[in-house]
This record gives structure tokens, C-alpha cells and sequence, in this order.
């Protein structure tokens, strides 16, 4: 290429400043770099977005295995931890008993 | 009468510009919405007044000794620190700039000069430094979250763990935003700025300040605000949402009684995700590794004392020192910027998409399984935990008087947790290598 | 054998100097004041016992990594010290003034010489550096003694701070005091020596360590061994003087009964007041920053966990490392000194002269109002809460056994921890500029 | 000034350290520095006292005004905090409840 | 494509090597001692997660800022080290090496350089420095003991310290097995490591961990895993030792009733035995000096509050960090060693000839006194508070079940917590001059 | 000395690390090493429990004369602390109350 920017720095350094007609499209370095920084959006969305499924149902495999394995394997002969299902009509009274620590607590994060 | 000299011009009139009295002013609002109107006050109180603390003028308590060296700019003072920065001085900000971007040799150097002339490092900016710079207080803050959070629902029902995974939709959809924002030229967010922004949406407060710390350390401020403040508005963002989305029928719809969880499974559920995290997703290991070890602690039952401690003493002692140090960064130079606007923007955007994604997959996945689901529960996939929850019951409950969603609005919810813990592990990671 | 030599090398009694040893025998006499005699027991049973472990011989516990190279004086560890420091090696005595004289480039230098030579600072020293240097020990007390703070009896009447602002007279007519026994040549106090020695008649202990720890932390021991001791005997040092200075009738007067004050009046007030500090005197924004982070979480209702936190584990924590720090300048070379004497001498007349200012403002604002003031209300402006309200309230109960002070008195008792948190952030401002 | 101490710094070594029958009245230097750190205390004292009573008394002004603006704008529909003032006879009982966290645990400062 | 690339080369499983894998093993292993079988697991919970962290590939969780950076070993990134540490670049693991012996100017230049990339310290590197390079966790948690600590037995009956002196010979003849095992070319432990193998033989957590960071930091996980697992099988391991060395006769001794013991003994005591350890050892002043606040801020009275944060908050939140970062020591190149095994074996010896020695000391203190001594009680004296004292009793109590134990085993049972931390003392003073 | 280490590096380094069939006996530098770690444990046991059994023996006679100062000097009027010694039949009742805090808490430890 004939036009070396680094032998010409005033020139490169006009044409970056300087608006033009043109604008946006005149450039193919700040296109580039346009058309790069939403590609990585989309990389970003597309590969973040399938992360987050693939490894939350490894955890929902994973889960259902352990609990699988946890109820043939070591079942409680002690009576089983606070129920968590619950009948309609005691729900704000024992809800609230349940997740009183979390209620308050979480919104400390 | 040098002394008097010295007193005036360390007077705060004298100083005060605009910018700072206007952050003063956010700083009281602050602490009204936290005081008066219930924002998640934990959290604004200390924000608001670290903020109110951050812009006293002259007294540069957010400010290294560096920054302070450079604000009262003594000549000879400036003469060496420009020499310990490798330029030639010009003016104070053109110091601070090179300040900004020097590497680490240099750094120190400058740091030694205002160390030989009496400047310090402002109490808030230590505060910043020990506590988010460092990564630790959001992590400690995670570890009580997670001792204080009953997967028992979750466990109960795992495909609930879904409805986290797409109410996540929001942080990258935002993301995508932002730098659609930037590419249109509107507003200049860098990709890790976008990234941080999208975060947001993950409705998960040390999450969003461990992210933004990392990735763009000088938009914590807005960020912190935003996502705090947005959580306490979670009440009036879903629900119309939540009926925009959904028929009358299918908001009616009761879901089968949770079936017991053993404590085992509860014991074994910590262990089982921090494996699964690092065999698969080592980037997320400090958020979900910290996570896991404070439900580990709640739920195993012979560190009981450990437990109690995560969930009292040490969250609190960090939550004071986390809010001054996020507080710190309302500095006005910092916050008041175009920048500010369009996160606050783009945050309720996050938000909107996140309750939206989480129903509409409630939605689909009624459509593959028999075992019905609640669209409503869907919403409490973006976290804000336990708020999402208790809206999803609420509204269930406008649709039927008899139909109790709360219980099995925590899955999703804490599923939530899990997803953004997750999506900021990939996140950055990712951006690290763009 | 030559580690039985290092054995012996290393016992207590083949180093002991006649200092330490009475040095020892003073922190078991601390102890014995704070334990049984009752003198603020809090901090004088970590300042005694830090006091004896900062003297045990060789142990170089409040001693840096290069004190304690210099201390043990390898020929090669010392020609490298010299190197690192540009002296030439002459003994050690003369590279421990070099140390203490050096810049922080040397510095870093010599501190690389000690740890390639596997020299540690000493447990108390890092204590001391990361609680007191830093200056964040104090403000964390002072954040929870603010969260103690009832502003109650002050807001329903404000003119007390008045009192509170009189009685800091103390502290400057103390500082006086120690130039001109510097100017007799008696002592050899500087400004900033003179200022910290000054500050003892503030009365209130986190604020001294504070101001002392910034402008002569060589005189931290005696300052704040002092400002305790006398806080501690109030009871014996003010009765004397407030009778001295008010008649019978005076002490008979009845004061009317203070009017309810609303909680949003005591939300505000912390507000109004650091709003205040940011437009008129940043130098005091730590201080009374901390003081009112700490207040507007005990009054605005909405953070009890923090406030409970800030006045129980944080306070309880920082108070046992602030103890043995202060402790650590109990060591020999730094408290057994001709200003040692100076200092306990000025600070009992600080206190004296703090009391009779209070008590003659209030005797002087009576001219000027007809809503009496009883006088002895006025020492409780010194500060020294709740002690100085108590003795106001003793004293005046001798007067006239149906005449309750204690409430009126808890108003200028509280103002009088805000003026010497005014005071001392005039004092380190003006002092940096002489 | 012809003598000059840098040019001798073994006479002027001797000087400053040889006591002298004149002594602190000699040297314009010493005694400059003695009249100055006078003069600095004094300075220290009047602005400081002056700073603490301005200051002091604009947070009087400050006070007086947001308890009538609390009072006439923010009034509180619920009844007030626990009264301050006391009733004689009560006194002992009632402030020992009052100031009981205060009592112990300033003294922690 | 190129951030794909970068989350795939980030994942666990690319990165997963079979001595990480055995390592989380071992994690989940100590978690199920710790929680199903009750091995000390306020300790052993967090060490064991820790562990676990510690070997997420990739993560770098428990390697400081220059080490990941060597872990990615970016060509560009790598010259640049190799230049700050003063070496020519061949592979990494040479740059770690030469890392690892920098001297500390070297250390700095490498620590800017990995700065200057983007490179952190991983949290558990935080954590270990934090807590355990620098001492201060290990004497908060002995500051915490002392404050649990009843010296009420021993002060009753002073003799029984001679039982706790006698079960020291553990420690020592350990060191002695050590080096022999390394004079035969077996295995290849130095006088160092030697010495801090010796001190699991102190049955006492945080006394091995004090010496073992300061003289073979690289054994920490293993030493500290050994000493809380034999801790916790006292109960398995003592019993056999002290009835082959004692007849039925022996075992049915009974003891006089103890005398009541003034609070003012208990208030003096900690004060003497500081003074005695200014005067006599001060080597062990940071751990017995911590341990005699503790408890006189226990006994003393007039500090409760402090005592009750000593015993609670601080050191529940101290133990956190020091099990996490004893955990990250459990870094599978640091534990998968052949010292390790050497190490649990020695550990056990240490235990089995500490309890025989402290039986055989009663014995012989019966030979030389009329006031009869039952030997099962030696056997506390390796400390292992208060397990070993209930071994004691219970093996009494089978042997006549008239004959109840407990209260004669505290006194040697607190006397070994004092002998082992004057062995410690002893042992670095003397290692240090080796 | 005509063999001089210093000026033959290469024999030196060759020497050390060939193995040689006398092993052990053969080098004295290593031999001497070996015995120097030996002697070195030796030292430490000798020293460590000397140091150990003189510390408690100066410890035993301080805390009896203490103990004796304080009975004679300053006997408590108030009633005693707790009781140490234990009547059998209570014991267990009694001392899970006493020692109750040491057992949970200085397992932390
Ligand atoms: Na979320
Ligand atoms: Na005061
Ligand atoms: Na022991």
C-alpha cells in the first residue's frame, strides 16, 4: 500500500478528526471497528446465552441424578426436613416463617 | 496568616463546584428512596452517604494521594510527580490522565511521590480498594446470600432451573443494546462497558458490582444505583409484564404440592454445583464457589456457628463497607456523564426482558411437558430475590384467591441467582479475550 | 551449640533494658487501673497488654521488618540496609535514622533488604499500620459511637451546642500552653505535637488517637494513655472546679422540661449536619462523617442490622486491634521521654480549662436569655459522654436533690463531640499549612 | 553578606554549637523560630475556637430551622419517640433505660 | 470466533488435570469426614471447599497474580517476566522457579508485570496472605481460645503442668523421626520442615498452623489436614496407648476433690505468665501473649463485650479465612507429594508418643509424690481441647465407674496448649538460627 | 589442599551428582550434612524439651507463689468463683454447663 499512515501522521491524523460527508461509511477502520464491537455483542449474546442453558441443565442432570442417588442410597430414617409444599389457606402465616431470613436478608447482597 | 489562608481555601464554598453540590443532592435523594421509600435501604443508605461523602469538596476521602497530590497541584510537587510518570507537565489533568494509564512501575513511583509529600489515599478510596477492587466483599456477600438461601424448592422441582436460564435473556439482550447504542454512534459503551451494563438485568446485586468491577470499575456507581434501585421498583415493573404476556387461564393455572427434600439432597446440592463449576465453567468459580460454601455451611448442620457468623456479623460488616465503597464512585467526575443516562435506560430495559424471557419460557415449556407450570413463576427468573417471588404470588393471587405461587416462585428465583452467577463467569471471560 | 547460643541470645532477660522492663510494669499498672479501679476498661485492658508485648525484648513486636533487621545487626544485612538507604554503615542507631528519615523510594528499598533477609514486621506493627495509620480504626468507633448517639436531648435544645463549643477552649488553650513551654525552652513540643497534645482536652478518645495518629504519632502512647486515664477520672477532676465557679443558687436552677423531639427530626439532623461539614469544613468530613453514617443508621429505622452490627461485633472488633496498636507505642525508646511527663501534665490542665470554659459560657449565656441554663450543664461540653453528664447531674443533685441534670446535660455532652471533631479537623488543616 | 555559612560550614558548625553567654538572644534564627511557633498557637487558637463557634452556631441556625420545617411540613401522624424530658421522680429508672447502650458502650471509644 | 476459542481453552474439563481431579476428591472426601463423621468441622468444612477451589483448572484461584500470568504463558507476556526476574526465558515452569527464589525487588518488578497484563491474585491467595503469611489468624483464633479457656483445673493443682510439659516429647521425637527419615534418604524433609511436622504432635490447630507458615509454608495443607484429623480421632487413638501402659489399679487412682480457685488467681494468672514469657521466651510471646489476652479479657470482668466478640464474631470469621486458606493449600502440585504421605504417618507417631509420654509422667510423678495422680490423665496433656480430657475421663469412668476424671484432665489438658506453644516458640527461635 | 574444588568445577559437579558404589560413606560433605541434620533434630529435642520442662517448672513456681500472694494479700469478701471440684454424681449434668463453651468453640481452633 502506498498510503503508509505511519509516514504520515498529520494527514491520518486529519482525516480521523475531520467530519466528512460521508461519515460513518467513509472509513473502513471505524466500520471495522463498528461492525466488530456488535459482532462481539452477538458472539457475546449467542454464546453467553447457550453457556447458561448448557450448564443449568448439566445442573438440572445433575441434580435429579443426586437426588436419585441420595434417596436410594442414603434415605433419612429421621424425619425429612421442614415440608416444603404448602396448603393454601397457611400460606402468608407459615411462608413467612419460612423465608423470614431470606426476606430481609437477601436484599443485604 | 498563612494558617487562615490555608483554612479558607480548604473551606468547602470556596471549592464546591456544581457537579459536586448536584451528587450531594442525589446522595440525600438517595438516602430518601432508601429511607422513605423502602429501596432497598440496606444498601442506598451507606451508597447515598458514601456518595454525599465522596463529593466534599477539597476533602478528597474517594480520591488516592496521588489524585490528591494532583488537586492541590503544588509545583514542585507536580514537577515530581510528572517525573515519576515518564511526561513532561503541562497542567493537573493532563498529570491525572497520564496517572490513569500508567503501568505499574510508574504507578508506584507516582504513589511515592505523594507518599514523600504528605498526601494520602482518601478513607473511601481505601474502602474501594480493600473491598471491590480486590473482588472480596462482593464474594462475602455472596457467601451469606448463599447461607441464607433454602434450595429446598429448587430441589423439589429442578426443571424449574430452566425458567433462571432464560430470564437471563435479559443481560445479553442489553448487552446487544449497548453496543447497538455505540454503533450507532448515540452512545460510546466499550464491549466490557456493555457487558457490565447487561449485568443489570441479572436482578442480582453483588453479581452486578463483582462484574462491573471487574469489567468497568468507573461506571460502578450507576450500575450499583441502578441495579439496587430497579430491584425495589420490582413490585411496578413486572406485573404488567407478567398480564401482557399471559391469558386469564393460564395465570389460574395450580401447580402440583412440592414434594418433600431431604436434608441430604440439601447437603449434597452445594457440592454437586461447585463440581459441576469446575469442571465445566471455571470463570464462575469465585461467585458460585463462595456461593455454595455458605449453603454448604447452612445446610450440613455441624458448623453452625459459621453459618450464623456468614449471615450476621461478616455480611453486615461488609454491606458498610461495600455501599461507602460503590458509594465512592458517585463522585461527580465519575457519575455525572451521558454514560449515566443510558444505563439507567438500558437497566430497566434488562430488567422488562429478563421478566418477559422468564414467562414466555414458563410458556414453552407448558407446551413439552404435562406437568403444568404457572407462567407467572417465570418473572421470578431474573433473581431479585425473594421480591420476584412474592410478585409472581401476588398476582397469581389476583387471578385466583386460592392459587399460592410463593413457594414455587423460589426455584425460579434462586434458579435466577444461579443464571446470573453463571452468565457473569462467561462474561468475563469472554470479554477478557476481545 | 550455635543454637542453644541462639537460644540464649534470644531469652528475655539477656536483652532486657531497664526501660522495657519498667515499661512492663507499667502496662501491668494500666491493667491494674482498668481492672480494678475501673478506668475505661475497654481500652485501657488492650492498651496495658499491648503495652507489655510491645517491650518484650527480641520479640519486635511493635518493631517493622527493618527495625528489627537493624535490631539484630548482621555486618551483611546492615551493609545492604546502608545500600538501600545511600548511607554509609557507621552502627545501627545511625541506619535507624536514616530509615525513619528516608523517602518511600528508600524505604521500599530497605524493606526489600529485610524481607530477602526473612525480617517480618513485628504482629502489633502491622496492628498499628493497617487499624491506626490508616486512620480507619478511629473512624469505625466513631461510626459506632454515632450509632449510639441519641441526638434527642441536643435537638430539643439546640443552643446547648454552644456549651459544647466553649468547652473545647481546652484544647487550644493547651496548645498554647505547650508552645510556650517550648518557647521557654521547658519542652520541645512542635506545632503539630503542640496541636495533638491539645486535642487530649477534647475528651473524647477516638478523635485524640485520630488527630495525634496524623500529626505526632510518636506521642500516640502518651496521648492516648492520658486522654483515657483522664476521661476515666472526670468524676474526681471537674466537681472541684464547677463549684468553684457557680453559687449555690446557680447550681439550684431548674430548667425547663425539654419538648419532644420527632423521629424525622433525628433522621434529618445527621443529614443537615454533614451536608453542613461539605459546604463549610471538609478537613472534619471523616470524623464527622462516620459520625453521622453512623446516626442516621440508628435513627432512620430501616437498617437495624447495620446499626446493631456498627454498635456491637464491628466496634468490638476495631476496639481490640485499636487497643493493642496504641499498646505498641508503649514501647520503651517511644513513651519513656521527658514529653511524656509535658503531656500528662497539659492534658489534666485541657480538661480543667475545658470544664471552666463550659461552665462560664453557660454562666454567660444566662445574661443573655431568660430560659435558664443551669451552669453545670456547661462541663458536660468537654464530652467525655456519658461521664461528664453524669457528674453535671451528681453535682447538681448535692445543690438540690429534686433537680435532674442528666437530660439537659446529655445536650451539650453530645455538641461537645462535634466541636472537638471540629476542632480537630481545623487543627490537621491548619497545622499541614505551618 | 559576606560571611557567608555556606562557603564555612566548620565555623558554622561551631556556632550553632558552642553555648554562648548571649545565648537564646543570639541567634536571630533561633529566636525567630521561638517567636513563630508562639505566634502559630496563637493563630491556632483564634481560628480554631473562632471556626468551632461559627461553625457551631450555623449548625444552631440549621438545626432550629429543619426542626420547623420537620415540624410545620414532615408532621409525624404517629405518636413521637420516646420523650426526652423527665419527670423528676422518675428520672433515675427512666434514664438508665434511656442512655444504656450509651453509657457502656461510648465508653468503648 | 476468537472468544469462543477463549471460553473453551477456559472450560474446566480442557484444562483438568488427574491430580486436580484426585484433589477435589480428596475436597469432597474431607467434607464427608467433616460432616458425616464430625471431624472438626469448623475447620475441616472450609478447608476441605477450600481445597476444592483451589484445584479449579484454570481458575487460579489459589495462585498469586505472577503465577497465573506463567500459567497462560503469553509469549509477549513471558519475555517481559523473564526480563523482570532477570533470567532468559525457556518455559514456564523455569519462570516459576526463578519466581519463586526472586529476591523482593525482583518479586515487585514480576508482580508489575503480571499487573500490567491484567493479571490478579486469585482469592485464596488473597485469603492465605491475609490471614495466614502474615501470622494474624492463628493468634486472633488463640486470642479466642484463651478467651474459652478455664485455667481454673490447672490453677488448682499446678503440678499437672509437668503432665503437659511431658507431652511435648511427641513434638520433639517427631522432629527426631524427621531427620532420620531424611538421614536414611527415605524421604527429604529439612530441619525446617522437620520441625514443623513435629508440631501436629501439639494435638493443637492453631499452634501447627502458626509454625508451619513460618517455616515450611509448602506443607501447610497436609500438616494442617493431619493435625485436625488425629485431633478428631483422639478418641480412637488414645485409649489403646494408655491402657497398655497402665494397670487396672492405675486406672482406678482417685484424685483429691480440686480447691476453689479465687477469681483474682484466674484475673493474675495470664499476666504472670506473659511476664514470664517477656522475661524468659519471647519467642513464643505472639502466640502465648495473644492467648493470655484472651483469657484475661475473659476473667477480668469488666470487658465482657469484648470478650464475647473475641469468642464469636471475630474468630467464626477468622476461621472462615484461615480454613479456606489452608484449603488453598491443598493445590494438587503442593499436596500430591511424597512428603504428604510421610507427613500423615509422622503425624500419628506424634500423637501416639505424646499421650504415652504424658501417662508415663504421671506415673513417674506418683513415684516422687504422696498426692496420688491417676496416669490416665497424662494423657491429656497433649492438649486437644477437650477431647482428650473427655478420653481420659471416659476411660476412667470404664475401668470404676465411680471415678469421674474431667475436671483433673483440663488442667494437664490446658497445660499442653501452653507446652506446645512454647515448643513452638523454642522451635522457630532455633530453626530461624539453624 | 592440592585438589581445589574452586578451580576443578567440572570434576566438582561430575563428583556430586555420579552415583558411586561407597554412596554414603564416600563424600564427606554429604556425610557431614546428614550428620549435621541428625545433630541438628538431636539439638533441637535436647534444647526444645529442656526449655519446655524449665518454662512450666518456672511457670509451676510463679503460679503457686501467685496464688499465695493473692490468698494472703487479697482474699476475696465475695463468695468464690464456680466451683472446680465435682461431687461424682453430678458430674456430667455439671460439667457439660461448665466446660460447655470450651468443648463446641476451641475445636474452632
Ligand atoms: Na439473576
Ligand atoms: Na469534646
Ligand atoms: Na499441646
Amino acid at each position: 500500500m502506498i498510503l503508509n499512515f505511519e509516514e504520515f501522521p498529520e494527514i491520518w491524523f486529519h482525516m480521523r478528526r475531520q467530519p466528512h460527508p460521508a461519515g460513518q461509511y467513509f472509513y473502513s477502520g471505524d466500520r471495522q471497528m463498528q461492525e466488530s464491537i456488535v459482532q462481539q455483542g452477538v458472539d457475546l449474546m449467542l454464546f453467553g446465552m447457550g453457556t447458561v442453558f448448557v450448564f443449568l441443565t448439566i445442573l438440572v442432570i445433575a441434580t435429579v441424578i443426586m437426588s436419585g442417588l441420595v434417596g436410594r442410597f442414603f434415605p433419612e430414617a429421621e424425619k425429612p426436613a421442614a415440608p416444603v409444599a404448602v396448603a393454601p389457606g397457611q400460606v402468608d402465616a407459615r411462608t413467612r416463617a419460612i423465608i423470614k431470613a431470606a426476606i430481609d436478608k437477601h436484599r443485604a447482597g | 496568616m498563612d494558617a487562615l489562608l490555608t483554612l479558607w481555601r480548604d473551606s468547602g464554598i470556596f471549592h464546591m463546584q456544581s457537579g459536586q453540590f448536584f451528587m450531594i443532592l442525589v446522595g440525600v435523594g438517595l438516602l430518601f428512596l432508601a429511607i422513605r421509600k423502602g429501596f432497598e435501604p440496606l444498601l442506598l443508605v451507606p451508597i447515598g452517604f458514601g456518595g454525599i461523602l465522596a463529593n466534599i469538596p477539597g476533602a478528597g476521602l474517594a480520591m488516592s494521594s496521588v489524585e490528591n497530590a494532583i488537586y492541590f497541584a503544588k509545583p514542585a510537587v507536580m514537577a515530581a510527580m510528572a517525573a515519576a510518570l515518564g511526561v513532561t507537565y503541562e497542567d493537573p489533568a493532563q498529570l491525572l490522565e497520564a496517572y490513569h494509564a500508567a503501568d505499574a512501575a510508574a504507578h508506584v513511583a507516582a504513589v511515592q511521590v505523594a507518599t514523600d509529600n504528605n498526601y494520602a489515599d482518601g478513607m473511601l478510596y481505601v474502602f474501594y480498594n480493600v473491598a471491590i477492587a480486590s473482588g472480596i466483599a462482593p464474594l462475602l456477600i455472596f457467601m451469606g446470600v448463599g447461607a441464607m438461601t433454602d434450595f429446598g424448592p429448587l430441589l423439589a422441582n429442578p426443571r424449574t432451573l430452566f425458567l433462571g436460564a432464560a430470564a437471563q435473556f435479559g443481560i445479553f439482550a442489553t448487552v446487544l443494546g449497548a453496543v447497538g447504542l455505540s454503533a450507532l454512534g448515540v452512545m460510546d459503551f466499550s464491549i466490557k462497558e456493555a457487558a457490565a451494563i447487561g449485568i443489570i438485568g441479572g436482578a442480582d446485586g453483588p453479581t452486578a458490582i463483582y462484574v462491573t468491577s471487574m469489567l468497568a470499575p468507573n461506571l460502578l456507581g450507576a450500575i450499583a444505583v441502578a441495579a439496587y434501585s430497579y430491584m425495589a421498583l420490582v413490585p411496578l415493573i413486572q406485573p404488567p409484564i407478567m398480564k401482557a404476556l399471559t391469558t386469564p387461564e393460564e395465570r389460574k393455572i395450580k401447580m402440583v404440592q412440592l414434594r418433600q427434600v431431604s436434608v441430604r439432597e440439601k447437603i449434597a446440592f452445594p457440592i454437586v454445583l461447585v463440581v459441576l463449576v469446575a469442571l465445566v465453567l471455571p470463570s464462575a468459580a469465585p461467585l458460585l464457589g463462595m456461593f455454595c460454601l455458605g449453603n454448604l455451611m447452612r445446610e450440613c448442620g455441624v458448623v453452625e456457628r459459621l453459618s450464623d457468623t456468614a449471615q450476621n456479623a461478616l455480611i453486615n460488616i461488609v454491606t458498610i463497607f461495600l455501599g461507602l465503597s460503590v458509594g465512592s464512585k458517585l463522585a461527580a467526575d465519575k457519575f455525572l456523564d451521558p454514560k449515566t443516562l443510558g444505563i439507567l435506560i438500558l437497566g430497566i430495559v434488562a430488567f422488562c426482558i429478563g421478566t418477559a424471557a422468564g414467562v414466555l419460557m414458563a410458556k414453552l415449556m407448558n407446551k413439552f411437558s404435562k406437568m403444568p407450570i404457572n407462567p407467572l413463576i417465570g418473572s421470578a427468573g431474573v433473581s431479585a430475590v425473594p421480591m420476584a417471588a412474592r410478585v409472581s404470588n401476588k398476582v397469581g393471587l389476583e387471578a385466583n384467591p386460592q392459587n399460592f405461587l410463593l413457594m414455587h416462585a423460589m426455584g425460579p428465583n434462586v434458579a435466577g441467582v444461579i443464571g446470573s452467577a453463571v452468565a457473569a463467569g462467561v462474561m468475563i471471560s469472554m470479554v477478557s479475550g476481545m
